[in-house]
């Protein structure tokens, strides 16, 4: 676990030197997207050095690291706020749309592939791989377009975009949190559902599945009591895995539904520029990205009694 | 160097000499083979290997010495996890062995350089206990068989020839089963091939790792009768590594009982199977289930379980189970020393001392 | 839309209270007026009036410019020197008076900070408070129209004491005279202002408060207006037929106001293939504006500028028109400029968008169709393009993001055309059309005004620096309650008179 | 389900002490190869407090044997053929019906005890599930029974043992707690389905003596399933060998060892090492490889591989009948080894 | 099998689509969105008035293209390092771990839209880079398959016999590893598809006037509620594509299984 712990160090600071990197070398400024159209190269210049942006890109890094290190992520270019604010205020939209996101794929994933995994063949199983495979093919863009079309046009029964926060009105909150969500949970229910039901169907040929039978033990408490944990292991990663995505943010989704998360801040920042956003969005992602896989980690030593004998020992 | 009749006649099914003739009477050659101590083929000394596990030390082997003549087969017997396996891949290098010596052929393997030693393989060969996951299953019989030659640079021209040769020496048919992959096999046909691998680099020394605990029984005594003519026509020394003791006792010249890492005793098959000096010895060979089996002595009865090898006992390993256990055992590790000629055990309280050398009952009847 | 529009009359009387929400394109950057350099009605400059009231509006249609906030602006008889007179009591909303030093001093601010597009101009300004209420500029070069000027970019007033408390916050704390007071603002995400209720006019706002959310996406806007979570939408000028149409479908009403000026694709005249006049003629020939207008706002309707000046407008001259498209001879000049060695071959820098796109599309699909003339499409994001275009003017076509409109050609035509002025960005160069502008600049006389823009307008057919497309309209999407609308040349949303209608 | 009278086919069996008597079961999966039938056509009874022993090769069916007995074959298997435990007939029974006998009226132990131990569930819950479903009890209960029957098995410090996994057992331990599983309802037959493969000789010696020991003292009836004659040898009231899914020889165990009459289990006894051989002694084995259930056989199944085959053999499927009347020595055979070709013991 | 059907023929269609009687991708054949099935336009015009029908042909030749090609460059580059890493472990094994942490972490479209702006977008360099974006992901799941396969005892029989690494890792390893990664490959080029129709919807994607299926939802997206065929048309493409390659992926995959139980 320290291990693990230690290699955030060097992902983290990878990553954001990446970050840094790719938006240092897109043409056009920080300081020609504040000036606007009619800056003479004069103000450009004269703005790009009072910014520090003549330094070369290294030492601009470094000062931003030495900065990070101890907890100042430094100012927006075009909010002209704290980085931390900013970040703050995008935050909570992203996780309640990751826990919702995530709550949906397993509320969806897990009875589906528990069924389908223990009848192989059975309707269940066969309706719920056809949609499962369906829906694994269909990018979030299309899906998203295809549930605003039926949901918010024809229907209106869900609000198309924006964000009410959850204090604000918890039910609005959730009407607005619910399509967007939805389309992040089905994405990841899909995913769930086969890595689950392949498990399922290995499991359920385990020689203590057969012995929990012959102690006459009902269908239901096997399933439930016997296969399920034994099963959650894929899952487990790839939900941890998931986690880590939607928490950075799903991009396409937070435009779409034009949600203030941290995707579209990440993305409202490029055309601006706005490189101390930019990294330290992406510094939150790698550090819950890293922060997750750790915490996966401990949770399969909780569903896995051997996990935890091997990593005590 | 094999019999042209047994390439142009293969008989991949019926063992010949097996079931269809009547059963041959014990060799007397390979008791006078025994007698004049052979070639010294394979010599070990002190070997120890040690696993790094989270949580500690894995002591798998630990001092291990015995030599294999040629034509000899030596079996090594012991209970599960006692580290037969890792004793094995250690010969072979396939770890690199912490300490002590290797010595095939009087050269040093421990300390060879790769390249050299990947030529010394050639004269070493082993056999592994699952045949068909020894086998790569995306290749073909006869790429499998000629691998070996390859790589040491057989002549190409020569390799199909050779390759059909051996085949027919272990009873597969080249015409039909050249061109097939493992998949195709079942687990005695899988072990003949890779029997018939290692002896197509004609070693010298052939150390087999349970080659017959995944085999049902009929097909093990096709196996074992195989492994048996190949010592005999190649003069081949090998190490025979079984849990089952009546297999051992019928392929093996001399026995060596392991314990936790540890060779306890070692000598003579006959005598260790008649007068075990070791009360481990003694306890294995009481535990064989046989029809009629042994008569077990109450006091052969092991207590407890196998220890961890990552905590093994101060003293005398086996102390903790052993009927006979002292004070001493603990404290004293026994040596590991020559109680009667070619007979060697590390204990404290040998029981062949306390039995007169000229016991031979057969243990039961 | 007539019919919806006749349901609802956009400029009926607003019942007082409710709160409305209004949907915008882009998000805040900066409450602080010398932050702004687009004074787009679809981003900052439709918050800022809620917090800042106007100065000064200029008309849309007609190009007069009406006082608010001040009482009076007036030239001395060459237009060197101006005289601004506020009304008496207005005061920010910090308690302290929006006098004429508070007008020095945001026009000082905006120079300091030398962002805004006028920061220049300014700096060259010699401003002097001679009574607590009237301010009196002297500026280099005389300009009988600067009234207008103040009115289209320099119209919101700060509080001094606010930004000299607190200059580093004050871009997202603002205090204006405007009719409301920002009370919340979550960047990127939305913006609360209650009304003020010290506003100078009795009786205003009428309304209790105000809501501005961005959604960035057009059709998301829609269909969020539709579902009722929220009432209008942030003017805009690049009105897409489909999103109108669409609006239409959900039961939403919108309002147009036609402006002069149009959609604007610059060419480059500086260097080949557009520094010869024949190229850019070719490609006014080649294309079908009418269908480009088609396509870009995805209407049949839509119609193509054929005159710089909209019929209403006193500068429009009927027969000075575009050239009409002519396939032949557009063809012949792609081989005429092929032979001597210069082929069109341009680079077209698109901007991220969807209508951009498409009219890049349409550009390139249809030139496609002639003989020696290539069109590359690269599509930038607008920071990428800025540099490429207006910083190193390394593109041949490129489109300036939204409609060129000048409501009267001060300054809109001035900066467009006149030799290196803010906005000539093709770089288009006629020292006929210079001192046409310059003449036209230093009177107040309609007439003579009139003929030296005619002396323009028709230098301009003859050039065809850059490319006009549509007609530009400023354009409110909304639902049928939401009344009290009107707006400025830029589209800024007048407040105080917006509420929802009585019923 | 073809179901023939029970009575005609078992005549030795005494009606008050019959618990088990199973006639002409047959088990048929279907598979993508085909129908495979696995177990054919098998009839024994059994007597309480008996043990019968099954041995055969690998595949031959034994473990299939054993789940058609307690109805936990796989879906796709079809049972016909008759069982009737303490009178019941099993194979008609509704599933909830059925699942009532297993626990209290019949139990399985398993070959491997780390497969069939669920590793992330603790000792205590699969010990103690049965008992409270089949027999009501409260969890302090049943917790105190699963104490008892852990000293029963004799595993030290049970108490631990019942918060621990399975993985941090040994395997001889593991296998003790499967049979105390399988005790845990006590049941009246316990199928024993290779309990003692995996394990090193001395452990399974322990464990054998361990099963001998429990079962004497409740009179349980067992059914110990191994591949292992040698096991089987020394603790089985009768023994029955199978080959291919079929019976081929049943007899007392004494008996059986005595006078084998089948080829097949004449060859299989020939083919093991015996531990008087002395060493170097050529086996004789057996040519060939066990049969494929999906390759059709008019015959014995053993023919292809038999060394005295003739031609009947391989034609007719030779019927499982004493030689003489009355004799409870069984065998399939149309050449049996005869009375003098046996070795000595 | 549909799948392979679909695929040869939309492969079949885009490599032969210039010889065909179809418009070309940037010709204005009509007004804007005529309907389905008019002439020179079998699916309609898009909102330029181009037929949309050649528009998705040639986006399917992007996206095949694209596709194929980057994920064998991501299976070729990363099959090796992950081979080596799985087979020699230590150093490599660390720097192929942290490399596709570190590429997991990072927002991948942030790279994209970097990258569109950097350098100028084309098939060409979106291929390349979205090719080293998925070499860490090859490169770990072969590291699996190949830690998988170093266990299994024909690789120790393969060393007894005194076989190289080279031998060893090319004889014995990898043809074991092949189907897998190559299913993994297919479900890869499956996925890259999407991601290049999600880059193109955002409009940093294959440049305009090129057709790529994300541009073409994006290009007619706001006409959704007025003009769904433009919309769902090359979804429908983009779906049955992708679905098409995740059967294939999974039959392959399960083929392998089978294969493996058989032994
Ligand atoms: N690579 C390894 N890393 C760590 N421990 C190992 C390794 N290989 C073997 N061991 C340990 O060394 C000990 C000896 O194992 P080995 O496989 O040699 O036993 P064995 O006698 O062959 O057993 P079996 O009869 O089950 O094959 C065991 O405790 C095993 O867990
Ligand atoms: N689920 C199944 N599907 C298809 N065939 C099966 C299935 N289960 C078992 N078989 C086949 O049935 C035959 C008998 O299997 P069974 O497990 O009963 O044999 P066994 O005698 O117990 O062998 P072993 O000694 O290996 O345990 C074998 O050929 C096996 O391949
Ligand atoms: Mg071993
Ligand atoms: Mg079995």
């Amino acid at each position: 676990m320290g291990v693990r712990l230690l290699r955030l160090v060097p992902v983290m600071v990878l990553i954001t030197l990446l970050a840094t990197a790719a938006v240092d070398f897109m043409p056009g400024s920080p300081a020609v997207a504040i000036l606007g159209n009619e800056a003479t190269p004069e103000q450009i210049a004269a703005l790009t050095t009072q910014m520090g942006l003549d330094q070369p890109l290294f030492a601009r890094y470094a000062e931003w690291l030495a900065g990070a290190a101890q907890g100042d992520l430094g100012r927006s270019i075009r909010l002209d706020l704290p980085v931390a604010e900013v970040i703050a205020q995008r935050l909570p939209v992203t996780i309640e749309l990751t826990i919702l996101a995530l709550c949906i794929a397993l509320l969806l994933s897990v009875p589906a592939a528990l069924v389908a995994g223990a009848n192989v063949g059975g309707w269940v199983d066969r309706v719920a791989s056809t949609i499962s495979s369906a829906l694994i093919s269909l990018p979030s863009f299309a899906a998203a377009v295809i549930l605003i079309y039926l949901f918010a046009i024809r229907t209106k029964v869900f609000p198309v975009s924006g964000w009410v926060p959850f204090a604000q009105d918890p039910l609005a909150n959730l009407q607005h949190a619910f399509l967007p969500a939805l389309v992040l949970g089905l994405m990841e229910a899909a995913m769930f559902y086969r890595v689950l039901r392949s498990d399922v169907i290995a499991t359920v040929r385990e020689t203590f599945v057969l012995a929990a039978r012959a102690r006459g033990m009902s269908k239901g408490y096997v399933l439930m009591r016997h296969v399920l944990r034994p099963s959650l292991f894929s899952l487990l990663t790839l939900t941890g895995l998931a986690l880590g995505r939607l928490l950075g943010g799903a991009m396409i989704v937070e435009v779409l539904f034009a949600l203030p998360g941290l995707g579209s801040l990440l993305l409202q920042s490029v055309p601006s520029r706005d490189i101390p956003v930019i990294q330290g969005v992406v510094l939150v992602i790698a550090a819950v990205y890293v922060l997750v896989n750790i915490a996966v980690d401990l949770v399969y030593s909780a569903v896995d009694p051997r996990v935890r004998v091997r990593s005590a020992a | 160097m094999t019999s042209l009749d047994v390439v142009r006649d293969p008989a991949p099914t019926a063992e010949p000499g097996a079931a269809t003739e009547p059963r041959p009477p014990a060799e007397p050659g390979s008791l006078s083979e025994l007698a004049g101590p052979g070639e010294v083929v394979l010599e070990v000394e002190d070997l120890v290997q040690r696993f790094s596990v989270p949580g500690g030390v894995v002591h798998a082997v630990d001092g291990v010495s015995f030599v294999l003549r040629r034509g000899e087969t030596l079996a090594l017997v012991g209970e599960s996890g006692c580290g037969k396996s890792t004793l094995a891949r250690s010969l072979m290098r396939l770890q690199r062995p912490r300490s002590g010596s290797v010595r095939l052929l009087g050269e040093e393997l421990t300390a060879m350089p790769r390249r050299r030693l990947r030529r010394m393989l050639a004269r070493m060969q082993m056999i592994f206990q699952d045949p068909i996951s020894s086998l790569n299953p995306r290749r073909r019989t006869r790429d499998i068989i000629a691998e070996g030659l390859r790589i040491h640079g057989a002549e190409r021209a020569g390799i199909p020839a050779r390759v059909r040769e051996v085949m027919g020496e272990v009873g597969l048919d080249p015409d039909t089963m050249s061109e097939r992959r493992p998949g195709d096999f079942s687990g005695g046909q899988c072990q003949r091939i890779a029997i018939a691998r290692a002896m197509a680099l004609s070693p010298e020394v052939l150390i087999c790792d349970e080659p017959v605990s995944a085999l049902d029984v009929s097909v093990q005594a096709q196996v074992l009768n195989l492994l048996e003519r190949m010592r005999r026509e190649h003069g081949l020394g090998m190490l025979f590594i079984s849990h089952d003791l009546s297999v051992v006792r019928n392929v093996s010249d001399r026995v060596a009982v392991m314990y936790l890492g540890k060779i306890v005793e070692i000598g003579d098959t006959d005598d260790v199977y008649a007068a075990p000096a070791h009360p481990y010895s003694r306890a294995l060979i009481a535990s064989v289930p046989a029809p009629g089996g042994a008569a077990l002595a109450a006091d052969a009865e092991l207590r407890g379980e196998l220890p961890s090898p990552m905590r093994p006992p101060s003293g005398c390993r086996f102390r903790t189970r052993c009927p006979l256990a002292s004070d001493r055992c603990a404290s004293e590790a026994p040596a590991f020393r020559e109680i009667v000629p070619g007979r060697r055990v590390a204990c404290h309280h040998p029981l062949i001392e306390a039995l007169p050398a000229a016991q031979t009952a057969g243990a039961g009847s | 839309s007539t019919e919806a529009a006749a349901q609802s009359d956009p400029t009926r009387e607003a019942a007082a209270g409710g709160e409305l929400t209004m949907l915008m394109y882009v998000p805040t950057r900066s409450f602080d007026p010398a932050d702004d350099n687009t004074m787009a009605s679809t981003g900052d400059a439709t918050r800022m009036s809620a917090v800042y009231d106007l100065l000064l509006v200029l008309d849309p249609v007609t190009g007069e410019v009406r006082p608010q906030l001040a009482e009076s602006m007036t030239p001395n008889e060459d237009g060197s020197v101006w005289t601004l007179k506020l009304r008496e009591g207005v005061s920010f909303s910090d308690g302290t008076p929006l006098d004429a030093e508070a007008v020095r001093f945001t026009y000082q601010h905006i120079a300091d900070k030398g962002i805004a597009s006028q920061a220049r101009a300014i700096a060259s300004w010699k401003m002097e408070v001679v009574d607590p209420l009237t301010l009196q500029i002297t500026i280099p070069s005389p300009n009988m129209h600067l009234d207008r000027t103040i009115a289209d970019a320099l119209p919101f007033i700060v509080s001094p004491t606010a930004v000299q408390a607190d200059p580093e916050g004050y871009s997202s704390k603002p205090v204006g005279a405007g009719p409301f007071v920002l009370s919340e603002y979550v960047p990127d995400d939305y913006e609360v202002y209650t009304a003020n209720a010290d506003y100078w006019q009795e009786g205003l706002p009428k309304l209790d408060g105000l809501r501005l959310e961005l959604v960035p996406d057009a059709a998301q806007r829609i269909n969020t207006i539709a579902s009722g979570a929220a009432n209008v939408q942030a003017p805009s000028s690049d009105a897409d037929a489909a999103l109108l149409s669409n609006a239409e479908g959900q039961g939403l009403v919108h309002f147009g106001v036609e402006q002069s000026g149009g959609g604007w694709i610059y060419m480059n005249n500086e260097r080949p293939p557009f520094d010869d006049e024949r190229a850019r003629r070719a490609v006014y020939l080649a294309l079908d504006r009418t269908e480009l207008a088609q396509v870009a706002l995805g209407s049949a309707d839509a119609t193509a500028i054929d005159t710089l000046f909209v019929a209403d407008s006193p500068y429009h001259e009927s027969e000075v028109r575009f050239p009409e498209p002519d396939a032949e001879e557009a063809q012949r000049l792609f081989d005429e400029l092929a032979a001597e060695g210069r082929p069109v071959e341009l680079s077209y820098i698109n901007i991220a968008g969807e209508v951009n796109s498409r009219t890049a599309q349409y550009i390139q699909a249809k030139l496609s169709e002639f003989e020696n003339v290539s069109v590359d499409i690269e599509t930038l994001d607008v920071t990428a393009a800025r540099e490429r275009v207006f910083v190193n003017r390394d593109y041949d076509m490129s489109p300036y993001p939204g409609a060129y409109k000048f409501p009267d050609p001060e300054p809109g035509l001035f900066n467009l055309l006149s030799t290196g002025a803010m906005w000539n960005t093709t770089g288009y160069s006629d020292p006929e059309v210079d001192a046409a502008l310059a003449a036209a600049r230093a009177t107040a006389d309609p007439e003579e005004r009139r003929a030296q823009y005619r002396t323009v307008q028709e230098r301009f057919m003859e050039d065809l620096p850059g490319l006009f497309t549509f007609t530009p309209t400023i354009t409110v999407i909304a639902e049928p309650k939401v009344t009290g609308l009107s707006y400025n040349a830029r589209g800024v949303v007048s407040w105080p008179e917006v509420g929802f209608a009585a019923d | 389900m073809t179901q023939t009278a029970v009575a005609a086919a078992t005549p030795q069996a005494p009606a008050t002490e019959e618990l088990l008597a199973v006639d002409d079961l047959s088990c048929t999966l279907t598979t993508p190869r085909g129908e495979l039938r696995i177990v054919d056509g098998v009839s024994f009874v059994l007597r309480r407090g008996e043990t019968l022993g099954i041995a055969g090769e690998s595949g031959s069916g034994k473990s299939m044997l054993s789940r058609s007995l307690m109805r936990i074959a796989p879906r796709s298997a079809e049972l016909t053929g008759s069982v009737r435990f303490d009178g019941t007939e099993l194979l008609g029974l509704p599933v909830e019906r059925m699942s009532r006998y297993l626990g209290p009226q019949m139990a399985l132990v398993f070959q491997d005890p780390m497969t069939a131990l669920n590793p992330v569930v603790p000792i205590e819950r699969q010990i103690t599930e049965g008992p409270r479903r089949h027999l009501g009890l409260s969890r302090g209960q049943a917790k105190a029974r699963a104490l008892e029957l852990l000293e029963l098995v004799g595993i030290p410090e049970p108490r631990k043992r019942l918060r621990q996994y399975p993985h941090e057992l040994s395997g001889g331990m593991r296998q003790r707690v499967m049979i105390a599983i399988a005790l845990a309802c006590d049941p009246q037959l316990l199928i024993a389905d290779e309990a003692t493969t995996a394990l090193d000789v001395t452990v399974q010696k322990q464990i054998l003596d361990l099963l001998q020991e429990i079962q004497a003292e409740r009179r349980m009836a067992v059914i110990m399933v191994s591949h292992d004659l040698g096991v089987l040898a020394g603790r089985t009231d009768r023994t029955m060998v199978m080959y291919g899914g079929r019976v081929m020889e049943s007899a007392p165990t004494r008996e059986l060892f005595a006078h084998t009459r089948h080829q097949y289990t004449r060859a299989l006894l020939d083919a093991i090492p015996r531990m008087d051989q002395p060493r170097h002694t050529l086996l004789r084995a057996i040519p060939g490889v066990p049969p494929d259930p999906a390759a059709e056989l008019a015959g014995c199944r053993f023919a292809p591989r038999c060394a005295a085959a003739i031609e009947r053999c391989r034609t007719a499927v030779p019927p499982l009948e004493a030689a003489t009347t009355g004799s409870d020595h069984l065998y399939a055979c149309n050449v049996p080894v005869n009375r003098d070709g046996r070795r000595p013991a | 099998m549909l799948a392979v059907v679909w695929l040869a023929a939309l492969t079949l269609l885009a490599a032969t689509v210039e010889l065909l009687p179809v418009p070309a991708y940037d010709s204005i054949v009509g007004a804007p969105f005529q309907p389905m099935l008019s002439p020179d336009a079998p699916l309609g015009t898009d909102a330029i008035g181009r037929s949309i029908f050649s528009r998705a042909i040639y986006g399917a030749r992007a996206s095949l293209t694209f596709g194929f090609i980057a994920a064998v460059i991501a299976l070729v580059l990363g099959g090796l390092l992950g081979l080596v890493a799985g087979y020699f472990r230590g150093v490599m094994e660390t720097l192929v771990d942290l490399c596709s942490e570190v590429v997991q972490a990072f927002p991948a479209m942030l790279f994209l839209v970097a990258l569109a702006a950097a350098i100028r977008p084309s098939l060409a360099t979106l291929t390349i880079s979205m090719a080293v974006l998925m070499v860490p992901a090859f490169a770990r799941m072969m590291k699996g398959a190949v830690l998988a396969q170093t266990g299994r005892e024909f690789v120790s029989a393969a060393r007894a016999q005194g076989a190289g690494p080279l031998r060893i890792m090319f004889r014995e390893i990898l043809p074991n590893t092949l189907m897998s990664i190559a299913s993994f490959g297919i479900m890869v080029m499956a996925t890259l598809i999407v991601i290049e129709g999600s880059v193109s919807f955002l409009g940093y994607g294959i440049p305009a006037p090129q057709p790529s299926w994300g541009g073409m939802v994006a290009e007619s997206q706001s006409q959704l509620a007025t003009q769904p065929a433009a919309v769902m048309i090359p979804i429908v493409f983009l779906f049955l594509t992708v679905f098409a390659l995740n059967t294939l992926s999974d039959w392959m995959r399960s083929r392998f299984d089978v294969g493996q139980n058989q032994i």
